[in-house]
């Protein structure tokens, strides 16, 4: 897939045409770039505990995918998921109160970052065994269905969720019941230190949909139009046409697997070819020639995201944290078990 | 009252609660137009239609987590397993997920899921199809764990299932579907965590939960017969373990046995006698004693498979051990 | 697929140049034909217990893919597995022995029906969780490549195991490993009462593989050539070039599920058409009009199948059950644990 | 003798064995390239190849499934999963395949199969990430379960599980590949099944396993500064179980605590505590006490999590209100 960095004059048009949406992308992008940014910081100060994985390099797919939802559409996610929730609409100060472990997180400080949940915003959570989200979406498709709502499930997981088992058993019934659901890959080309092509017998993801007889397509993941437009079009089909999809996102990773990987598995060569293709720098640039963006809305765009993080990290300093005597809230829903 | 079978007890249950709630749906493998593996859900299809009878592929995981899923969205799924021994391709979705989502969301989602499943052995289907595996619900905080012994039980305990808010997983006996007990008919509901005594008797306490509550009562009838009277308490949820009405029995009795039908060693009656013996420790007049299936993966061969399980022969005389110790 | 009831001139030549063989093919397929209607039998009279899944139906995909084996591969298979062991050349005595629960039996009694094993002839067992030996199989595909031995392993299993995630897992893992193994899926159109396209989002089978990028073929099932072509090609696949297959095999049971099943979810036409094309029948017809088997020949194989089958019962029945006294040896291998 | 980690002790094990015999090799998800997710491979891919030491991907039903068929080959594979929360993808593969081959298959096949996998919580990994487990694999008969607490345990007892003949769970702990201790150089192998007295005391038995050991032996400390002798029994393996060492104990100090990291409902306290409870009736000046994990899913916030494990304060609080209730 190449990297486009001139536009073409359709794209041009578009991007025209909806300055403030597009404006909202490129400001989403950045604000995930940058809390996430912060987020490695605080873990380094140890105000953030646990495993931590960014999504820094991944802009474009996460903002390009959640953007295309509608309201009542569900989202699920792996552990790498802040952005997701973020470009979903939940306010940054409840995430990174979460990441702190306070009570005022999305979580009440209960999950952490691998478990981030906004109920109000259809954001489903973020789940830590690698693949196991994908069996609930399923569920929410099912629910749609059910219910004859007019919603779709938008479900992320990384190349390496695909060689699971529980891949193969959700895309199967996906298919078997045409439930409403859009399966989104982000290969990052790794799962931890292990390349695609050394855990996955086909190295182009998307194929794995044909044993589901399953609309499947490739889109360049450092391209946020590209991303939104595929998922959108993907979106429409399963509320229209009940319809699921695969769509496989190519991205990259910049930094380690986790906070702790120092990502010796791969070559700094390879690091810097992938950080050349910036989905937010070429996005910037993109918008710049078009003249969607000034400069100094660039400028704006960054006061405001830098405003935004640091309140969030203001925010989350100063709440309380969990009491410990409410150690047995919510192990169950009423009085049972207690 | 009508006196009907476990199988139709259940099957009741579940009819009922789809008319009452337009929510309740059923999903499982060959629940429909095969009408269960053990005929659980018999015209639950032709009365409700595909929409709320769903077969599915051999997928347990899928199964289990499209369950909950739409559960959290507010439905309230009723998942079959075939047997509980599939349950091990799909408890990652019941442990990892189902149990936990309610509290690592910060009580923000809820999971009204039921998963339904056969247990128990003695039908010489082998290693790989007569476990009870009880205990590894049992074990996990997030869950609640029904585990009925007659047809009341069992219609009861799975409308209050069915309502209930949380996970909750609903292990039946594939021994028990064709035994035959009165149940009320229509609104009949047993609460969660709820013990009872389903015998009553002065001399020593039998403690069950499942089949193995059958067992007991044989055992107490045995029992009777040479002058010792049994009281048999069926747990009837494994979680929450409702003690009380043990500990209460065994503070008259002074003697206990826990008996159950899976192997022992780390099962359900390791907590129930390790609860007994803590909590009634200055009742006791001897230890407390523990029946189970033998520790070994289940035998194919009649004879093998007899001498694996536990029976009401092997109460009694656990009973007439306990009681020589003490010399009463 | 079409059914062939007249010979090619190039069969005609197969089946002549090979008498003994061709000849060993009808036995075995007769073999596993009248065992198991002795074991539906004996099932009845209460002689078996347990569950039993009988391969009548399928006897050409059975006996065609386990004759195409050499001695030193592996054999996996699910619980309906009587006729492969059979054909893999262990004694029906053992077998139905085992079958009775006696200590004589192929598994000393404590498997029973579904756990069948042979570890001289590489029979690695029958297995009743579906899709459970799959995993397996690509184990001792591993120690093949591992130990430089010149074996591959067929793994056998059913259209409703293709569904559940053991299977993805291990055709990935195969082919990402170019393992020698050979996936036979048995495609008898049902999983209990469930109709294949209930059930898969694909209805071709075979289809599934491509999301392993692994070579994948349908055969005719009713036709132990065919099957036996099409194994013995994937097997040398296996041997030679280290690469995993997977066949379909179109088949059908003319039988319940199990012994408990009326079969109430297909239609009598349904079974009728098939057994219109019974790999036995149409075999022995074919044998007889390219004059490779006399009809005096077909009735010297029926006599000796059935005393076979009897003897197999005769010395099932006049075995030894197990001691309960034994009922604790075997858990573990030397003292631990007892 | 060199003191080394925890850590380095299993990779010692790991590598001796594998120079010893060339049927060991190991699989496991990130183990070659990456040198393992806490580390325990490294440098072994370098060393060995990647013949032996094979890289997988994110697939533990065909890892463990796979492994189990190349042990059924003669082969010694050493499976590692990455933490023993990821088990539950595979259990399918342990309980109802590698538990159960040997028996159910009259003795005629066997898998001498080693699955390591870390266990434990405490570093803020939430609700999915923090269990123990450890019960689910030792409430099977078939397979041994070994749970070391000490460098030295940590490089024996791998060492006796990759030479054994059946299927070894080898539960590790995340909060222990740091520690430090004493470990014989070359051959050092304890036996399967021997629980060890790691501190001696008359006044109260401390049982325990894994981390949970290093809390009892800290609280051993606190108590002896007031005088209280406590005896600290490990167990090591949990299937087979050694209780002799513990009765014995208790049958000197009247008092036994049992102390374990995971939630103790129907844990592995469970069974100990209604071992001692039985085993030593007539020893027994107060009930047996059982410290363990909170019953909740892990919460992720610090104050919680510390709130939700066991400690060896909990430990010393246990045992002086034992000790409170006999006057002694
Ligand atoms: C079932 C399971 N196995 C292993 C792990 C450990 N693990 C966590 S993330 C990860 C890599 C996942 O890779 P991928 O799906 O590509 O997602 P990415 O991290 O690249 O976003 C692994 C192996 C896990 N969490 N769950
Ligand atoms: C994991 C699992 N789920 C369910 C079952 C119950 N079950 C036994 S056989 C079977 C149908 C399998 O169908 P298929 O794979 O097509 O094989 P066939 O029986 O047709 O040979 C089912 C659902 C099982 N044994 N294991
Ligand atoms: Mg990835
Ligand atoms: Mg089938």
């Amino acid at each position: 897939m190449e990297l486009r960095t001139t536009l073409s004059v359709e794209d041009k048009k578009v991007l025209q045409s909806n300055k403030e949406e597009t404006r909202r992308l490129y400001y989403l992008m950045l604000l995930v770039r940058r809390f996430e940014e912060k987020v490695a910081e605080m873990y380094t100060r140890a105000k953030i505990g646990g495993f931590v994985h960014l999504n820094i390099g991944e802009e474009a797919t996460v903002v390009g995918s959640v953007s295309a939802l509608a309201d009542l559409d569900y989202v699920f996610t792996s552990y790498r998921e802040h952005g997701y929730i973020l470009s979903r609409g939940t306010d940054p100060k409840y995430v990174m109160a979460e990441l702190f472990g306070k009570e005022t997180g999305v979580s009440k400080g209960r999950g952490g970052s691998m478990h981030l949940f906004d109920r109000e915003r259809h954001f489903m959570g973020g789940y830590a065994i690698v693949g196991g989200q994908l069996p609930l979406a399923v569920g929410t498709g099912l629910a749609s269905l059910y219910r004859g709502e007019d919603a779709a499930t938008l479900c992320v997981f990384g190349d390496g969720a695909t060689n699971i088992g529980a891949f193969h058993e959700s895309l199967n019934l996906a298919k078997v019941w045409n439930l409403p659901v859009v399966f989104l890959c982000v290969n990052n080309q790794y799962g931890m230190g292990t390349a695609v092509t050394r855990a996955s017998a086909v190295k182009d993801i998307y194929k794995k949909a044909l044993a589901y007889d399953m609309h499947s397509e490739q889109v360049n993941g450092m391209d946020v139009l590209a991303v939104r437009d595929a998922v959108a079009k993907a979106l429409d089909r399963a509320r229209q046409q009940h319809e699921p999809s695969f769509v496989e996102s190519i991205t990259y990773r910049y930094r380690g697997h986790s906070m702790s990987d120092p990502g010796k598995y791969r070559s700094d060569e390879e690091v810097k070819a992938w950080r050349e293709r910036d989905p937010i720098g070429n996005f910037q640039h993109r918008l710049l020639e078009a003249g969607v963006l000034s400069d100094a809305d660039v400028q704006a765009v960054e006061d405001e995201v830098d405003q935004v993080v640091q309140e969030a990290v203001d925010y989350a300093d100063q709440s309380p944290a969990p009491d410990p005597n409410d150690l047995y809230e919510n192990v169950y829903v009423g009085e049972e078990g207690k | 009252m009508a006196v009907i079978t476990y199988r139709e007890a259940l099957n009741q249950a579940l009819r009922e609660e789809m008319e009452r709630d337009e929510r309740v749906f059923l999903l499982g493998e060959d629940i429909g137009l095969y009408e269960g593996a053990y005929k659980v859900t018999a015209g639950l299809l032709a009365q409700f239609g595909d929409k709320r009878v769903k077969d599915t592929p051999i997928a347990e995981e899928v199964i289990i987590g499209a369950a909950a899923g739409a559960a959290l969205t507010g439905l309230r799924p009723v998942a079959e397993l075939m047997t509980v021994n599939f349950a091990l391709v799909a408890i990652d979705q019941i442990v990892n997920n189902a149990a936990k989502m309610h509290f690592m969301f910060g009580g923000h989602a809820t999971v009204p899921l039921v998963v339904r499943m056969p247990a128990g052995g003695g039908h010489q289907l082998g290693a790989q199809h007569s476990q009870m595996l009880d205990v590894y619900f049992a074990y996990v905080p997030g869950l609640l764990v029904a585990t009925p012994s007659t047809p009341a039980d069992a219609k009861g305990l799975l409308k209050s299932a069915i309502r209930d808010e949380n996970p909750v997983i609903f292990l039946e006996n594939e021994a028990l579907y064709n035994t035959r007990g009165e149940v009320p008919e229509g609104e009949h509901l047993i609460p969660l965590g709820r013990a009872e005594v389903k015998r009553q008797g002065s001399d020593v306490t039998i403690v069950s939960h499942s089949r193995a509550v059958l067992w007991a009562l044989e055992a107490a009838n045995t029992l009777a017969k040479e002058g010792i009277e049994a009281e048999v308490v069926d747990l009837r949820t494994l979680r929450p373990l409702d003690m009380e009405p043990v500990l209460e029995s065994v503070r008259k009795t002074y003697h206990a046995v826990v008996v159950e039908e899976g192997w022992p060693q780390y099962g359900v009656s390791a907590e129930v006698a390790a609860r007994i013996s803590r909590d009634a420790f200055d009742y006791l007049d001897a230890p407390v004693a523990r029946v189970g299936g033998a520790e070994v993966p289940m035998p194919y061969a009649k004879v093998l498979e007899r001498a694996a399980m536990a029976s009401p022969r092997a109460i009694v005389d656990a009973v007439k051990s306990l009681r020589q110790r003490t010399g009463s």
